[in-house]
């Protein structure tokens, strides 16, 4: 028996399965950044001033490059889904695989930043300042990690998908869209009470 | 119902604990009313309403408004209870005593598995602790060179305090955290490494010389200091010993002490840590594993 | 989307032959996969239970060598049989976390929120069949990690289930592996609960609204959103710790600590506090985790046997939705002597008594409810109406620990210990039986012998009250918990030592009251006796529209349309029969 | 989101790229800001207020909040509730603590 609202969306709700589901995950991950950030305004405030070791170390130029290579994967995606909402698969592959190259480039930056840390000697144990640092991008990095796969799969294997049942599909990359704007959304405020404060 | 609590409560022997006893009893008035009150609607319905006897259920069943009377009762009872005693009861509980009742201050620093008591001596200044001066010798790492040292008296395990005057304990901690709890006294506070958290009591009882209570030091009895913080193996053998004396006893106490600590003039020798002949450890808790 | 026409047909639709491994193992439908999670669950629920009896025997008999296995345990836990202390640590700490995050929570909401919720909403299968499956595989690893996390050296986690840095900082390898289970076990639950609350807002059968759920329904929706909301902070606070232990980051360890002699060498700064924080924002709505669904399945089974509907549908639903919400802002009642100022403390003390409020609503709408039944006692209802005092005891007892005066004497004693196990014990505990005997026919088609049960029930009620009772009496006499001997070092424990040993006589002989249920769950299922479709003569979907057992993939012959509330027992059209809640309408 | 004409899709588009540009801007002008090294209260007011407009404008725009389902809605501002309230109550029960230093 076919599970109902897979595709269309429930009249009184107005929302297909996938589409709510995405969004509880979201409301759980904003407890889970929420719970960081928390305690980083908590040791921050009560810490002194060998909290901050290590702070002027961080590299604001390239965080900001990668924040517009976040912000700019974002309408990529974004323009992705709307290719294929208007049928035209072959700009969703080029806006996609765009996305896919700005995460990878995000990741190659990030990579280079957290060379430069360890080159200095400058650890997770070197200050909380840097512990904080490296807890909250690090998780931030793993979810563009995850989101780099799901988009992959999207993009390569599971397009085929688009071909028998289409609008679940669309439906697909809606979500994985919407994952992906929040893991934007974190560095947006990740950029500035990291780099900039 | 206190005197029904008390088969079990300890004795009480601080200036605040029978008020938290009163309002423990009248708390468990309420929740005894409650339970004994439904207890018995509870038993009765179920032998009155059972299948046998009342083979046909009321589709309605009841219309009381019974219920919503104890709900509001019971949130009333419970409006009450906050105002006219929590709230208020915690106030006093975290205010500092008034200087012109000369509060005694005292820093209790908990450590795996031993509390470490601190008096500030005569001049009344606690010495500067350091953790880089931590040794066995100076489990709490004051700095000799402190002039405000000179004349501090440590203990491990011993807590003396007179009677009937108003004591603040600076609670920390070494390591992990402890509680700092004293049964008889209704008093329990976490001792938290990083912070300094007062506690703040008056003993009203000096320690009877009866044999349900431990002796420590002195051939005298004593009441405990039970950590009640899991604070590892040792944990349920964290065992400290408070001991309530009559004012000039303890001042006796305390300038035996103080001299003990310092024999003579010159600062030199009184550099060498004293806490060990300075405290009576032989009672000490950690020497004995009841267990076995 | 205009361009796009609704595609045939899903992928998974047509069952043949399916392999062993897809079928039982790997299964994706929610009647396996609740099964799974209830014989995984109740496989922890016997481990911790046995684990608590060994650390009873040291309780009532301390220092004398374990009997029967306590060779077994190795010399560096029990040299000679004889428990260490560091040994007795792990065994809470174990304790604690195996009962809540293996046992009842997988038993409340993975078994019987997978098995019942979709029948009860008249769905085919949980809305993400596959995500279902993860959750119970990302499960069953975090109980593997936890339980082989006792053959580290320095063995299990030590520092208690509540893992209070430093200590827990500073803890054996176990406390790391305790984590990483950790991180499985919030993941498993992330992933249901999403998978629930999904479940219920969109596969709901025609007609079904939100009125007219099965309070179980509303229970496991509320317990969900408190999963997905409260777990994600103790995910972070795990990751913090986590780094604190592997990374040498100090988020937790402030400035100057000495450790064994040592300071300790890191950036200091930390916050040992801030641990307590996370952890009480999850675990106080963790412990309503631990309550509504078992509430749930009191309701049912209560509405069930009393013949009629309950009273005060609409108040229990709002109450328990307020549970929910309030649930979220108490946490730190368990922290009242961290050092609070009176501020904060009122606040919190007030949060704590407004909630207790609902909790006082369920239990009189449930109370109210037996009146003017037709009290059927069966062996699930024996269950459940035992689980309404015992639950009010162990509610009324948070009472005087709620209240930031009275909870000095009493906190970190056996009376906290008392208070928590009266609800979770013998109320989920017996909650959770009350489920399984329920629903066992509409598993297997069999019922379990009601003999068997009523002795299963009339010995756990005792003895379950001989081993829980005399705690408050050593709580009130000051007793701290966690303490290895019971206390018998200390003066005031004296009066109330003779205790320890009647609690672990009647916690050896609970156990040995477990034996009748465990025979008759497995007898029951080849041997029991057969019942038609709808032995209870139940209004809900799950029995009144589907087949004992249900249909293996779908559930139902055809999916339900729903005309009316879930308890139209006696009604008054027929007031000696029922209506189920699909049943058509008669005309005029 | 069903039942949209590729017209109003074409419509949608450039709001992203609009948006998109916005947000680049507003970058800039945080990264900018940071050098003039305001007090720090003040700091902090202006970056996170200027991460809040940013933050709320991919919610609402390429997450098309603006667009959803009052369920959804619902959720978040339960999610947001919760949020407030861990983000500060144990900031806040440190401050209001009793303890000294
Ligand atoms: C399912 C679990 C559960 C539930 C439901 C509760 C419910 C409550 N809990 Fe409990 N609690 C725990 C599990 C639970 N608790 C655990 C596990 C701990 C310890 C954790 C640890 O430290 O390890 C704890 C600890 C704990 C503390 C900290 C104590 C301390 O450490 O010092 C406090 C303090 O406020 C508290 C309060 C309450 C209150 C006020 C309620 C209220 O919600 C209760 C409301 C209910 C009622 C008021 C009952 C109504 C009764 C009637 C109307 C009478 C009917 C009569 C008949 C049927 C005869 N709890
Ligand atoms: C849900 C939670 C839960 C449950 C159900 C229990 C159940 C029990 N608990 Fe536990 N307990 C805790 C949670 C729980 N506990 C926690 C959180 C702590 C604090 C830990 C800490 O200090 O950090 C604690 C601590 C704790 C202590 C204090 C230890 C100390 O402070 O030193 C004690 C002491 O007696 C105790 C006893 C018991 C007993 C006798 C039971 C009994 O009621 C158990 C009864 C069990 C059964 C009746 C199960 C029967 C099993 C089956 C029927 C399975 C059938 C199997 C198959 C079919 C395969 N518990
Ligand atoms: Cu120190 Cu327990
Ligand atoms: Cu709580």
């Amino acid at each position: 028996m076919q599970i109902p609202y897979t595709v269309d969306e429930r009249p009184d709700t107005g929302l297909y399965n996938a589409k709510l589901g995405i969004w509880l995950f979201l409301a759980s991950e904003v407890m889970l950044f929420g719970a960081l950030f928390s305690s980083y305004i908590l040791l921050r405030t009560g810490g002194g001033e060998s909290f901050l070791v290590g702070h002027e170390a961080l590299n604001v130029p390239l965080a900001f490059v990668n924040t517009l290579v976040l912000i700019f994967s974002s309408v990529t995606i974004v323009m992705s889904w709307a290719s294929l909402r208007l049928g035209n698969f072959a700009k969703f592959r080029l806006w996609m695989g765009v996305t896919l190259l700005c995460a990878l480039a995000f990741m190659g930056i990030k990579a280079v930043e957290y060379g430069a840390k360890f080159e200095h000697h400058l650890f997770p144990s070197t200050s909380n300042f840097l512990g904080i640092y490296f807890t909250l991008t690090g998780l931030h990095a793993l979810h563009v990690i995850g989101g780099l796969i799901v988009n992959g799969y999207l993009w390569g294997p599971g397009a085929k998908m688009y071909r028998t049942e289409p609008q679940r599909f669309i439906n697909r990359i809606e979500t994985a869209g919407l994952y992906w704007h929040f893991v934007d959304l974190v560095w947006i405020f990740l950029f500035p009470s990291l780099y900039l404060l | 119902m206190l005197e029904f609590l008390r088969n079990w409560l300890p004795i009480d022997v601080s200036a605040h604990g029978p008020q938290l006893d009163r309002w423990t009893a009248i708390i468990h008035w309420l929740m005894l009313v409650l339970f004994v009150g439904w207890g018995i609607y509870f038993v009765i319905v179920l032998f009155r309403f059972r299948a046998s006897r009342h083979p046909r259920a009321d589709y309605e069943g009841t219309k009381t408004h019974f219920s919503t009377y104890v709900e509001v009762g019971v949130a009333l009872f419970e409006a009450f209870l906050l105002l006219g005693f929590a709230i208020p009861a915690w106030a006093k509980w975290v205010q500092a005593p008034d200087p012109a009742e000369h509060p005694i201050e005292v820093h209790v620093v908990g450590e795996q598995f031993a509390w470490n008591v601190h008096y500030p001596g005569p001049d009344g200044a606690f010495g500067r602790r350091d953790v880089q001066l931590v040794s066995t010798s100076n489990p709490l790492g004051i700095d000799p060179e402190d002039p405000a040292s000179k004349d501090d008296v440590t203990t491990v395990n011993q807590l003396r305090l007179p009677v009937d005057r108003p004591v603040t304990v600076l609670l920390t901690s070494k390591d992990v955290i402890h509680s700092f709890g004293l049964p008889y006294f209704r008093v329990k506070q976490d001792a938290i490494p990083g912070m300094q958290v007062p506690v703040h009591f008056t003993p009203t009882m000096v320690t009877p010389e009866e044999s349900r209570f431990p002796k420590c030091a002195a051939e005298k009895n004593c009441w405990e200091i039970a950590c009640a913080q899991l604070c590892g193996l040792g944990h349920f053998r964290m065992r400290g010993y408070v001991q309530i004396l009559a004012q000039d006893e303890y001042d006796q106490w305390l300038s035996a002490e103080v001299a003990k600590k310092m024999p003579a003039p010159e600062p030199e020798p009184a550099a060498e840590p004293a806490a060990e002949e300075g405290a009576p450890v032989s009672g000490d808790a950690a020497a004995e594993t009841a267990a076995s | 989307m205009s361009v796009l026409e609704k595609h045939p047909e899903g992928a998974h639709h047509e069952h043949p032959q399916e392999s062993f491994l897809r079928r039982y193992v790997f299964s994706i439908d929610h009647k396996v996969i609740g099964i799974q999670y209830a014989l995984t669950a109740l496989c922890f629920l016997l481990f911790g239970f046995t684990l608590m009896l060994l650390m009873r025997w040291q309780l009532a008999y301390p220092g004398q060598p374990l009997p029967l296995i306590g060779g077994l345990l190795g010399d560096s836990n029990a040299p000679g049989g004889i428990m260490l202390p560091e040994f007795y640590n792990q065994l809470g700490a174990m304790h604690g976390t195996i009962m809540v995050f293996l046992a009842i929570v997988p038993l409340a909401v993975g078994a019987f929120g997978n098995y019942v919720v979709p029948l009860q909403i008249g769905a085919p299968d949980m809305a993400f069949p596959k995500l279902n499956m993860m959750s119970y595989w990302i499960y069953l690893p975090g109980g593997v990690i936890m339980l082989s996390s006792f053959l580290l050296p320095g063995g299990a986690a030590n520092s208690g289930w509540t893992s209070y840095p430093p200590l827990s900082v500073t803890a054996t390898v176990g406390q790391t592996a305790w984590l990483i289970g950790m991180v499985f076990l919030i993941t498993s639950s992330l992933l249901g609960s999403v998978n629930f609350i999904v479940t219920i807002v969109q596969l709901r059968a025609k007609g079904l609204t939100f009125m007219r759920l099965p309070f179980f329904v509303w229970a496991q929706l509320v317990t969900a959103f408190l999963l997905l909301l409260a777990f994600p902070p103790l995910e972070a606070a795990g990751v913090l710790q986590l780094m604190d232990r592997v990374f040498d980051t100090s988020f937790f360890m402030p400035t100057g600590l000495v450790v064994a002699g040592e300071v300790v060498q890191g950036a200091g700064g930390g916050s040992p506090l801030l641990w307590q924080h996370l952890f009480w924002f999850l675990a106080h709505p963790e412990v309503y985790v631990l309550i509504l669904p078992a509430m749930g399945i009191v309701a049912e089974v209560i509405a069930n046997n009393t013949r009629k509907p309950l009273w005060g549908y609409k108040a229990l639903v709002y109450s328990v939705v307020f549970l929910g919400f309030m649930s979220f802002v108490v946490w730190a009642h368990h922290m009242f002597l961290t050092g609070m100022g009176t501020a904060i403390s009122s606040f919190f003390q007030f949060t704590t008594m407004v909630i207790s409020i609902p909790s006082v609503v369920v239990l009189t709408a449930l109370l109210l409810s037996l009146w003017g039944g037709s009290i059927r006692f069966t062996t699930p209802m024996h269950f459940a109406l035992a689980f309404l005092p015992m639950f009010a005891i162990g509610g009324l007892t948070g009472l005087p620990l709620g209240l930031a005066p009275t909870d000095i004497h009493l906190h970190d004693t056996y009376y906290v210990i008392g208070h928590f196990h009266y609800v979770v014990a013998p109320g989920t505990i017996f909650a959770m039986f009350a489920g399984i005997y329920y629903w066992f026919p509409k598993i297997t088609g069999r019922t379990m012998n009601d003999v068997l049960g009523r002795i299963h029930f009339w010995l756990s009620f005792v003895f379950i009250n001989g081993i829980f009772g005399p705690m408050f009496l050593q709580g009130l006499a000051g007793v701290s918990r966690r303490l290895y001997d019971g206390g018998m070092q200390y003066s005031h424990a004296q009066p109330v030592l003779h205790w320890n040993s009647f609690m672990s006589i009647s916690a050896f002989l609970l156990a040995a009251a477990q034996v009748p249920f465990i025979f008759n769950l497995f007898w029951s299922i080849k041997k029991g006796r057969k019942v038609g479709d709808n032995p209870w003569e139940a209004t809900t979907l799950e029995w009144a529209a589907a087949p004992s057992p249900p249909v293996a993939h779908g559930n139902f012959p055809e999916i339900p349309v729903v005309h009316r509330g879930p308890y139209e027992y006696s009604p008054p059209s027929d007031p000696d029969g029922y209506l189920p809640q699909h049943a058509a309408p008669q005309a005029g | 989101m069903s039942g949209h004409t590729a017209e109003e899709i074409r419509g949608e588009i450039r709001k992203y790229w609009i948006v998109g540009f916005a947000l680049f801007l507003l970058t800039i002008i945080t990264v900018a800001v940071s050098y003039l090294h305001l007090p720090i209260g003040q700091a902090v007011f202006v970056a996170l207020l200027i991460a809040c407009l940013k933050g709320g404008l991919v919610a609402a725009v390429f997450m098309h909040l603006i667009s959803e389902r009052q369920a959804v809605y619902a959720l978040l501002l339960l999610t947001v509730f919760f949020f407030a309230l861990l983000m500060f109550g144990p900031s806040f029960g440190r401050m209001a603590s009793s303890a000294i230093g």
